[in-house]
């Protein structure tokens, strides 16, 4: 189940910081200040926040900054990252060419 | 550069010397060892530009995991090199946002 | 009494925050409550796309409206891109009977006023040169496209609660009460009550749980549907896309990614009805399968990412809209059956004038709650 | 369908543990990595391991891999190597890919041992190329016997971090500096001293700042940080390095949990929450290893053999009275190696300041990497008079789970006691022959054999070596102490090692008298320092 949170809750204005333009998403190019800009304007889950940026949703599907970015979610909203929801997990692990993954084979041998 | 002689695992076992190419450039990897290994020794640290800020990337993770070391290898774009095995006459070349590097682009190439 | 706002919304999918955003530049005060997160649901789990072609010409007006008035202006309304393509959208042929399917389609939308007409297989490749041979005929409509639909639904949300909408999210529904013969008070798992003159239920499937404990029902089931995403891929074509049989579609999104939908045919039969709604293990495949026979280019591309979500099927597949006469006050926006997400900002639209008491921009009348018969 | 009656998911430590238990208790068992070769991690660790006996200590990884694939191979498990796991579905079932295809597999039980991957840390210029994480260079240089880079620098004073600086060393890489945020040092105090005594200095309470370079990294800023871990201003040094190594802790991948759909909680990063046998909330499920919680090695191998018999009760080919037997010897033997001040319990505390024992710790060791003189004296292992003659100095300072070196001893001058934590005392009049066996054992190489001949004037000290080219005997270089600071002139009178001894050299060089309790290195030529 979801945690409740009201999105009328303040979390005080964005403020620039000196390491906003810092890449945080390496896949897609996505920056510090970006994301806490995103919060600022009520992506308040990190699937909000990798739907409306694309943080996340690159190459490697999150797997070097999901950590970093729920980091930075979580201070912005002022909670400890462990109360944020990760992404959703999905098929497949690793990129798979479409003709590698619509070529069903059966057993191994 | 390549390890000669390692104090506890003495030399590294490798398969056999292969030639394939960067940017059309030939260049000599172990068959089997991962693009990107063969790269390193080779010296070469820039495997891509981005496609947004054009910034240089390498490996990162090394694991298969971050995607960062992505090259075109053989036609194919963002082709992991730190878990993909060198082949001989593989053709590999600088990624450009999601494009092979023009060779034009490359002043040292002949 | 205590009062929350003159409109509660249920639901924080695209229908929900466009009728936040619509209401809200009324000058209406709206409570959206949300189970999950914003757009948790169909909403950011579809193909995107925006069209009109082979619509069931009961609510293909609220799509050409929308196209026509909302689609084209809407992210410089919303203040972010939400990826509005207006290329077109092929819908493909491979055997005569597809040919027909299509025909029919397009003869009644031409009924309806749309411009679709059917082409052939060289005109197709015309127009997107990466279609394969296997390609006999498709239907073409000029004026269709695709949108993303997760920045849409954002964008609506972002720009409703910038306008002073309050949203809740991570509480779920579980009741509708009345009062004094009207709609009043909605009760979350969570204990709140919250309470309005007025009720939007645009809960997609759960909304016929929901609906029930006032005494309404939604003659709906629900369905899995499977979308998969490439890698970036060079851009190659605009259009989008869609099959006489309706198996597959999908786009190139402004990124560079494919989105591809589509079935196995044993969607029907999938055993896991848990509320998340995951991935099969054979659907994926079958669509890869199904995008290289149209598009033998794409063969090599990368899947990064398969998902997965819930369909609210109405038994007569378009959507429920409209005011339930037996429940004053209380409004019904769901069952849109799979292509709700084209038509949101103009059902947006539609649902404030419900509730301004304003006239409705296209007849809704088809799409009533209670239409629904036995055959006779 | 291909069905198994266990799936495992990585043939690392735990995997391949959990399958070999299974395997031999009669379960048709299949193990499928991604990787190209087997061993998870254990490949890339060419250190030998802390613990006891019956935990392999004073093995390196690398060799207690190859242990397991014997071992696994011996037991008739199936290891799918090249095959990537890409999905877990309803029922116990797997998508794999595996070259052009994809195959379907079902599971009676699914173990999930996936392991962990790398935390990164952003700083301006981190995707430089050159900017790498710590096993990304371990993988390059141990793996694959490519150096990462001529001179590193090292952000995170973890175990990872101290272990693979070392590893660096030992592939010829220089290594600049280790850096942390913190205050100080993480990872065991032996580990530091390794380097310390080389000359790597250390930094605590520093961040690197920036990563210099256009195409690569050419340089490194870092700076002090402040309680808050900002950097201070004009605390900032320039670094000549060509590589950073990020080894700021590990997170479990979970993914494939999470896809299942396992209940989660946290633990250093999302686990699923599991019963005291690994299995999750989805019956049949199981995990083992980091991904469910962040250790190391040899505690993932004995909670991979627990997982895998819990799966062997679970078809049937284990009775419940033998699994409990089983089971309860393996969480006995994995108790071991949780307690101390290293263990799980106390991650990231730093407020201990005394051992087990009362011993107050070496705050040198925390803050810079080595012990002072004073302080070693203090300990058990290296008080004065403990012996007289040759005799060992066994500078372990810390309650780390590691008993080896009172295996070594065969006349038992070395003792730790029923408590594998407990500090290593070397016993009074103990009688040393100078055998060096103890030497040889230590995984944290630091016990020495001091020998002071008084008479000459002169001592000899007998130190750990794992370096090339060894120096031969009569080579003629300089002491370095603790520090890494030359101490005196020294000359090289053995350089001994054995097959046993596993790559370790024995390396005695003779100093001055008074510098035997300063000299803990040798350096070949004139140190001018």
């Amino acid at each position: 189940m979801s945690r409740l949170l009201d999105r009328n809750r303040e979390i005080g204005a964005f403020v620039p910081q000196q390491d906003d333009d810092l890449i945080i998403c390496r896949c897609e190019e996505i920056t510090k200040g970006e994301i806490r800009r995103a919060v600022h304007e009520g992506m308040w889950t990190l699937t909000e926040v990798k739907r409306f940026l694309r943080a996340g949703m690159g190459l490697c599907q999150g797997q070097t900054c999901g950590r970093l970015v729920k980091g930075i979610v979580a201070k912005e909203l002022g909670v400890r990252p462990s109360e944020l929801e990760d992404t959703t997990a999905r098929c497949p692990t690793r990129p798979v060419e479409m003709q590698v993954f619509g070529n069903e084979v059966h057993g191994h041998e | 550069m390549r390890i000669q002689k390692h104090p506890i695992l003495d030399r590294i076992q490798k398969g056999r010397q292969v030639t394939f190419s960067l940017d059309g450039k030939p260049m000599q990897g172990y068959e089997g060892e991962p693009i990107a290994a063969a790269l390193l020794a080779a010296g070469v640290r820039v495997h891509r530009y981005t496609t947004k800020a054009r910034q240089p990337r390498g490996i990162f993770c090394a694991i298969g995991r971050c995607t960062d070391c992505v090259m075109v290898v053989d036609g194919k774009p963002n082709v992991r090199t730190c878990v993909t095995p060198l082949k001989e006459g593989m053709r590999v070349q600088t990624q450009v946002g999601i494009s092979a590097k023009k060779e034009s682009d490359d002043h040292e190439t002949i | 009494m205590s009062k929350n706002g003159e409109v509660i919304i249920i639901g924080g999918g695209v229908i929900g925050c466009a009728a936040a955003y619509y209401l809200a530049k009324q000058g209406v005060s709206v409570l959206v409550l949300e189970e999950r997160m914003i757009g948790h649901g169909g909403s950011s789990r579809n193909g995107g796309g925006v069209r009109q072609s082979a619509r069931d010409v009961r609510e293909l007006p609220i799509a050409m409206y929308g196209i026509k008035n909302l689609w084209p202006t809407l992210s410089e309304e919303l203040g972010v891109d939400v990826e509005y393509h207006q290329d077109g959208n092929l819908r493909l042929a491979k055997t005569e009977k597809h040919i027909d399917i299509l025909q029919n389609l397009v003869d009644n939308s031409r009924k309806s006023g749309l411009e679709v007409t059917m082409i052939s297989g060289g005109q197709a490749r015309e127009l997107c040169p990466y279609m394969s041979e296997e390609v006999i005929a498709a239907s073409w409509c000029p004026t269709d496209g695709h949108a993303n639909p997760m920045l849409t639904t954002l964008a609506y949300y972002r720009k409703a609660r910038m306008m002073g909408v309050h949203f809740i999210t991570g509480e779920k529904v579980v009741k509708l009460k009345k009062a004094k013969g009207r709609i009043r008070k909605v009760l979350t798992q969570s204990g709140n009550v919250y309470e309005a003159d007025t009720v939007i239920l645009a809960a997609g499937f759960p909304s016929r749980a929901i609906a029930n404990t006032v005494g309404i029902d939604i003659p709906m089931f629900k369905e899995l549907n499977e979308c998969l995403v490439t890698e970036m891929q060079p851009p190659m074509f605009w259009q989008m896309l869609g099959t006489a049989e309706a198996d597959f579609y999908g786009h190139q999104t402004k990124h560079g990614s494919f989105v591809f939908g589509g079935s196995s045919g044993m969607e029907y039969y999938y055993r896991n009805q848990a509320d998340f709604a995951h991935e099969t293990s054979i659907t994926p495949a079958s669509v890869c399968r199904g995008i290289m026979k149209y598009f033998p280019a794409l063969s090599g591309a990368k899947i990064i990412r398969n998902w997965a979500g819930w369909i609210d099927v109405c038994a007569d597949r378009v959507p429920v809209i409209g005011r339930v006469e037996e429940v004053p006050g209380l409004i019904l926006a769901c069952g849109f059956s799979g292509h709700g997400f084209g038509i949101a900002p103009a059902v947006g639209q539609i649902l404030m004038e419900i509730v301004l008491e304003k006239p409705v921009c296209v007849d809704i009348s088809p799409l009533k709650y209670d239409r629904f018969h036995a055959k006779a | 369908m291909k069905r198994y009656e266990l799936i495992v998911i990585g043939a690392g430590p735990a995997g391949l543990s959990a399958a070999v238990e299974a395997a031999n208790a009669g379960m048709s068992v299949a193990v499928f990595d991604e990787n190209a070769r087997p061993g998870g991690q254990l490949f890339k660790q060419i250190h030998k391991f802390f613990g006891s006996k019956e935990h392999q200590a004073k093995i390196r990884g690398f060799r207690i891999g190859q242990q397991l694939l014997k071992q696994a191979e011996e037991s008739g498990v199936e290891v799918h190597l090249n095959s990537v796991v890409m999905g877990i579905f309803d029922l116990g079932e797997i998508t794999v890919q595996h070259g052009d295809g994809v195959c379907h597999y079902k599971g009676d039980s699914i173990l999930i041992a996936t392991g962990a991957c790398e935390n990164m840390v952003p700083f301006d210029g981190w995707t430089l190329p050159g900017v790498m994480g710590a096993g990304a260079a371990q993988t390059m240089m141990n793996l694959h016997g490519v150096q990462p880079g001529s001179r590193v620098l090292m952000v995170g004073s973890g175990n990872v971090g101290l272990v693979v600086s070392f590893q660096l060393l030992q592939a010829g890489v220089e290594v600049a500096a280790v850096i942390d945020a913190a205050p100080q040092i993480g990872g065991y105090g032996v580990h530091a001293a390794k380097l310390a005594r080389i000359g790597v200095p250390f930094y605590l309470s520093h961040t690197i700042v920036k990563a210099e370079g256009t195409d690569h990294v050419t340089g490194a800023v870092i700076a002090q940080v402040d309680e808050s871990f900002r950097p201070i201003a004009g605390t900032e040094k320039h670094l000549d390095v060509d590589t950073v190594c990020i080894a700021v802790g590990l997170s479990p991948m979970s993914q494939l949990a999470r896809m299942a759909g396992c209940e989660m909680t946290e633990k250093g990063g999302a686990v699923p929450v599991v019963d005291e046998y690994g299995q999750t909330s989805i019956p049949g499920l199981f995990v083992a290893g980091d991904v469910g919680g962040i250790e190391e090695a040899s505690s993932a191998m004995i909670g991979g053999r627990i997982a895998g018999a819990a799966a062997a009760r679970r078809s049937g080919y284990l009775p419940e009275e033998e699994f409990r037997e089983k089971a309860s010897a393996l969480k006995a033997s994995l108790g071991q190696l949780h307690e101390g001040m290293f263990s799980p319990k106390n991650k990231g505390r730093r407020d201990l300041t005394v051992t087990d024992e009362g011993y107050l710790l070496s705050k040198t060791l925390l803050h810079h990497g080595y012990l002072s003189e004073e302080e070693v004296a203090g300990f058990p292992g290296a008080a004065p008079g403990k012996s007289a003659g040759i005799h060992p100095v066994i500078e372990c300072t810390q309650n780390i789970p590691c008993n080896p070196c009172q295996d070594a001893c065969r006349f038992g001058c070395i003792r730790v006691g029923d408590h594998m934590t407990a500090l290593p005392a070397v016993a009074e009049n103990a009688r040393c022959v100078g055998c060096g066996m103890c030497v040889a054992s230590c995984p944290g190489q630091a016990i020495f054999l001091v020998n002071d001949e008084e008479e000459a004037g002169t001592a000899t000290v007998t130190l750990p070596y794992e370096f090339l080219p060894v120096p031969e005997k009569g080579a003629k270089g300089v002491a370095l102490g603790r520090d890494g600071r030359v101490v005196c002139p020294a000359e090289v009178v053995e350089a001994k090692t054995a097959g046993f001894m596993d790559g370790t050299v024995l390396l005695t060089m003779r100093v001055p008298l008074e510098m035997s309790m300063k000299a803990r290195f040798f350096k070949t030529g004139e140190g001018t320092k």
